[in-house]
């Protein structure tokens, strides 16, 4: 089996989608001759034309306008926004729009296409290229919103967004891009989406994350179980839908909960899982819900790292769930 | 080709009905076709309008001005290509053969509305008989929706067309600068048909740009702009026909600005006194296009008192009994709330229905309220 | 003392502005002669002239875009978006931008601007006429959002948010517009931003709320009372930045919550609410933090009384939480 | 005035250096501050490029073939009027006297950052001595902020203007279409300075858009638009100046087309060899604009040897010791990631920051990391 990194796999998983169905196409601003600023597309316009993986002018509003458009009338398109910073002036046709037409039209028209986006700091990017926006579209009924951790993951659940009959926002950690190789099998597989990945198995405390934060809650986990902490991880990897109830098993079996993520803290994803938590399992809580996020503030760039949750503030969450 | 706002806009019936050397494409029973459909945008709106006024239905647009617009529009496309309309062009729709039953269960927001009752009236969509696209309400998203859907033609190599339909306001919007500027570079079967109708809402025409017309906007994307009379169905359908021919040829994307005028108010909320002036109104009374029509069609030799009799009924009866119907038709059941929000229905939207539904059983049902729309 | 409606107070309040600031200036789609689709701003041409109030044309991005421009360059605009549904075309503007000016110019630049907008359901607007989207905008650090619930608040709020030196996003409950008629003191007056409105003392069960909620809470706390239950009900009023010790003292109080809004539940504002209530004082809830909400779906039409919550819905969690 | 790609750029100095009838309405000592400024520009592209390749910074963007748009625009404006920058402008801040140590300290995001390095690298906020708005990443935003801005200095009846400087790629943007549209209405007094460089990272100017140009695109708008070559100092000062002259006397905005190229990457993370043919760039090559201001200055008899070993040995010692000087400045206190998001700190960041504090003092402070950003 080959091992690819994420952004390899994600590459693997078009080029996969693309051989599979003709109807499935690739566009956005340089992902055709230079193949994507990141490289995620590289290689496409090469093998299927530009037909099929082409360049748009500078405007996500058109991108993600005209992959409606496309989606509506038969094709398969996937789209990409070149940071998730940028996404902004799509909004209205995401969350109005591609989230809403079934439900408007009563089924008769649809929106099957995915919205690729790399999300998060950790590349000295400051205010425009490290933001982790899932949360302004987790609130939208309609919309799946799912988060790869893995190679594997990254493949197997692109492959089954661009099956999926409804729109996907597929959020990429640009941090994970290269961080290491695992093995991811060749040809099709799907992951399915709205399941939970489990990390690691313990019973002192239950961590929720996904994206970029999988490695560093893996870290702070291994140092916990040091310590005698044994922690059980959770990726989230699918937000919306979300596996509410494997959520609930997960936060039960320890009753002691710390949820992460880079985004900031206030009405951030991280709220809606101690709010479920909360409103269904409180009396088996033995520890405050605990949230380890960026802060409540733009995203700075000098200090970033300390803008990100690091090890060591997940495992200073960790121990203070632990004891308490 | 290129229009301004001082060029005359392309005309081929005058006032008084004659189309002197203009070749008429339409067969006789295509026009009086047209005619009908006019006939029965008016009644339906008449309708409409009644049945707002006495509360039973919450909102409707008036088109009284703007028929021939719609009708001249779509008498130029096929059954095959894909409409993209905006909440005033349900004349569209009529004449390629939806029903108006269709269109008033949607007034009603009932169970058979093919919406479900979760839009607004006027609100339309329908698949058969022709793919016209579900309207959404946010001004100007529909136009790269209709370049997309115009690629996909290309790509599958297909001859049909996308037409989108605006208004003056809507070239204001976002989603007019990119779907033309992404329909200029990709040269797509599309057709951008703007109806100034002078007003967006209570903003005049002149007032929403200061370029000269709308028609002009096409040379900032390289997509030929013409101006037409919008009063006037047969300038419409050539105008429509020879954009459609251009598309699918392959020759690219035209935008058609279509000069007309909003007779009545923007909505059943408006009140146009308070900024429409009197004497333009009256100016543009004058240029009504259903009389010009009728002109042209007794010129023909096509018109009589007894078709307009029977046209007239025809179109007053079937709306009249569509009304009748819908009203008689329930609303939708409390699980179309939860359902179509995707494919299939999540774990968490099916335990919210589930306690909806229970809480029903348990404290009765909410109370509907009044709730008319002051828009 | 007059009596006005809560859009007269809006309206009253615009008018105080201009009167006492000739920087404040009000535009938006069909604010000027018409006087705005509600009359919020009828009357304020014809006395400021149109320099100082007038119509645009069709752009939220334009709007906003332009009044951070001006805010920028010592105005103090008041722009109105004509239904909050039609947000989404300025929400890069908005969250890019006004947002995260004064942060990423370290102060050389603010953006000291209101953006005034109706919310909400109650009038039979579908999908586009209805929606409650403040929990896409309360993630915005930089950001502030007001929601008033009564007429006294609704003018008190919006002067203090015009006086106040960050953007704010001041959202009025739509469906209260015409709602009932209060005093309303003349002339100038500012209610606090970040400070919450005791609406009754209770030592039963907490609910917290906001905007046009409030009324329904009110009268489902009545009924409460009428079997013995005693609510204290908590209208935020300002969502961001929130009391947030506050929120914790009054949850304390009965140790048992429950969270309001019309909005849809997943990643509402709502979750923020419980998830400040697990994260603090999880150790003094004696029951489940239970929210009610608009369900997780599109905002519907002929069927809006079902979807909104109503006295039914919110009285059955209130009895829930007092039962535990 | 309304120009088309198809048209020659409006030019002042030919390739050999001459202004045949032209009128030159600089001063000599300005035509050698604008020489000075360019040399600058080049000089503080030098040492960046130097300092990213052996990782000091994080990031830069080559302005090598762009001086001459900066320039000769920054020379046509008073102090007292408004810059809304692209990340490509800053030889207008140097033009008008902001001190390369300034823009030093951002390049490294240190302490004495005017953005107290929360920004990315060459995104500068200034306020003295010129008002140079502070820069954005996302394209297209600050166009609408300057026609705010504009129509500020309209109410309060003084004569500033606002200049608005963007990409190629800039006009399909969302803020394109309502600034200029905006712009046009209120007669704004703002100057839309398109930058053509050929490049949108590595989309081409022509699948960019289909227009004829992009000085015609101002005629959707009812804006003039004019094209002029961006190679010449003195061609962009006049278009400029006249610009401003218009908007003073309250005739509005204007689109300004400078066709110049990107000679260099789109930034330190790109590769422009994946997509850019070498034939254009020879071809260009030959029209440097530092080359070509230089033969003016040699034909005017404003050149020598010694003015070049000066100016050159002036702005490369003053750029390297403004990178030495920000380079040992500190990096910014962890309290900075707190302030400035509200006027008024409130209680919740102050809680944060406060943990923050807390944590580092009791289990140590966050690593850095190498993070070089990739694009
Ligand atoms: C994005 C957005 N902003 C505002 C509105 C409110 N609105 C509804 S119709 C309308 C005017 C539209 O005018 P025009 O495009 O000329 O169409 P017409 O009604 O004249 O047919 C406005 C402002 C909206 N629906 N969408
Ligand atoms: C809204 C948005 N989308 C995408 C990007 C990524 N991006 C940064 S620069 C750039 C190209 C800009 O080209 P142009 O406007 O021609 O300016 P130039 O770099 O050539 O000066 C792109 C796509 C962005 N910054 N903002
Ligand atoms: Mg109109
Ligand atoms: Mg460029």
């Amino acid at each position: 089996m080959p091992t690819l990194t994420l952004i390899q796999a994600v590459n693997d998983g078009l080029k996969v989608a693309m051989r599979q169905d003709e109807s499935v196409l690739v566009f956005g601003e340089d992902v055709g001759p230079k193949g994507g600023v990141f490289l995620a597309t590289e290689g496409l316009t090469a093998e299927f034309g530009k037909e099929r993986c082409f360049d748009t002018p500078l405007s996500e509003d058109g991108i993600v306008g005209t992959a409606i458009g496309m989606a509506a009338n038969g094709l398969r398109p996937v789209c990409e926004i070149q940071f998730q910073d940028f996404i902004f002036p799509a909004f209205d046709q995401i969350v109005s729009e591609a989230a809403k037409l079934r439900y408007r039209s009563g089924g008769q028209y649809t929106a099957p296409m995915v919205i690729r986006t790399p999300y998060g700091g950790g590349i000295r990017g400051g205010l425009y290229h490290s933001q982790s926006g899932e949360a302004y579209f987790t609130h939208t009924a309609g919309l799946k919103v799912v988060i790869p951790s893995t190679p594997y993951d990254a493949k197997g659940l692109l492959l089954a967004s661009i099956a999926d009959p409804d729109p996907v926002l597929f959020m990429e950690p640009k941090a994970l891009y290269r961080h290491l190789k695992a093995d991811v099998p060749e040809g099709h597989y799907t992951v399915d989406l709205s399941t939970l990945r489990q990390v690691r198995e313990g019973d002192d405390v239950t961590v929720f994350c996904y994206g970029s934060m999988v490695p560093v809650v893996e870290k702070a986990a291994n140092k916990a179980a040091e310590q005698g902490i044994h922690c059980q991880v959770v990726d989230l990897r699918t937000l919306l839908p979300l596996d509410e109830q494997g959520v609930l098993e997960a936060a039960r079996k320890t009753g002691r909960v710390v949820v992460v993520h880079e985004a900031p803290r206030f009405c951030g994803y991280g709220a809606e899982i101690s709010a479920i938590i909360a409103e269904n399992i409180i009396e088996y809580m033995e520890a405050p819900i605990r949230r380890v996020t960026g802060f409540d503030t733009p995203f700075p760039n000098t200090l970033e790292h300390h803008y990100l949750p690091d090890e060591r503030r997940v495992l200073d969450a960790i121990e203070e769930v632990a004891k308490y | 080709m290129q229009t301004t706002q001082s060029t005359e806009p392309f005309r081929v019936i005058s006032g008084d009905g004659s189309v002197g050397n203009h070749q008429v494409a339409l067969t006789d029973e295509q026009l009086v076709h047209c005619y009908r459909t006019m006939l029965t945008v008016r009644a339906f709106d008449d309708v409409c309008m009644k049945l707002q006024r006495s509360g039973r239905i919450g909102f409707s647009v008036p088109n009284k001005g703007v028929e021939a617009c719609q009708v001249g529009a779509a008498s130029a496309l096929r059954q095959t290509d894909f409409f993209f309309p905006s909440y005033r062009d349900f004349g569209m729709a009529l004449y390629h053969g939806v029903q108006p039953v269709e269109m008033m269960h949607n007034m009603f927001g009932n169970a058979k509305d093919s919406a479900l009752g979760r839009q607004m009236p006027v609100h339309f969509s329908f698949v058969e008989p022709i793919k016209f696209f579900s309207i959404s309400s946010p001004i100007g998203t529909h136009l790269p929706q209709a370049v997309g859907a115009a690629r996909a033609f290309q790509m599958r190599g297909e001859d049909h067309v996308a037409l989108v339909s605006f208004g003056d306001g809507g070239t204001s919007s976002l989603g007019f600068h990119s779907a033309l500027n992404f329909a200029g570079v990709w040269k797509a079967p599309v057709i951008f048909l703007c109806q100034n109708n002078g007003w967006a809402i209570s903003c005049p025409a002149e007032e929403q740009t200061a370029s000269d017309g709308f028609a002009i906007k096409g040379q900032a994307y390289g997509v030929p702009g013409i101006k037409v009379d919008g009063n006037d169905v047969l300038a419409m359908h050539q105008a429509v026909s020879e954009a459609a021919e251009r598309a699918r040829r392959g020759e690219g994307p035209t935008l058609i600005e279509a000069v007309t005028y909003r007779m009545g108010g923007h909505s059943t909320s408006d009140d146009p006194s308070k900024y429409v002036p009197k004497e333009i109104l009256d100016q543009w009374a004058e240029k009504d296009p259903v009389q010009r029509f009728q002109s042209f069609l007794k010129q023909k030799g096509l018109w009589s008192e007894s078709l307009e009799a029977d046209l007239t009924r025809e179109a007053t009866e079937g709306i009249s009994a569509a009304a009748k119907e819908a009203e008689a038709t329930g609303a939708p059941g409390l699980e179309t709330i939860f359902s179509d929000v995707y494919a299939e229905l999540p774990a968490h939207l099916r335990a919210q229905g589930e306690a909806a539904f229970d809480l029903a059983r348990r404290k009765g049902s909410a109370d509907a309220g009044d709730g008319a729309f002051p828009l």
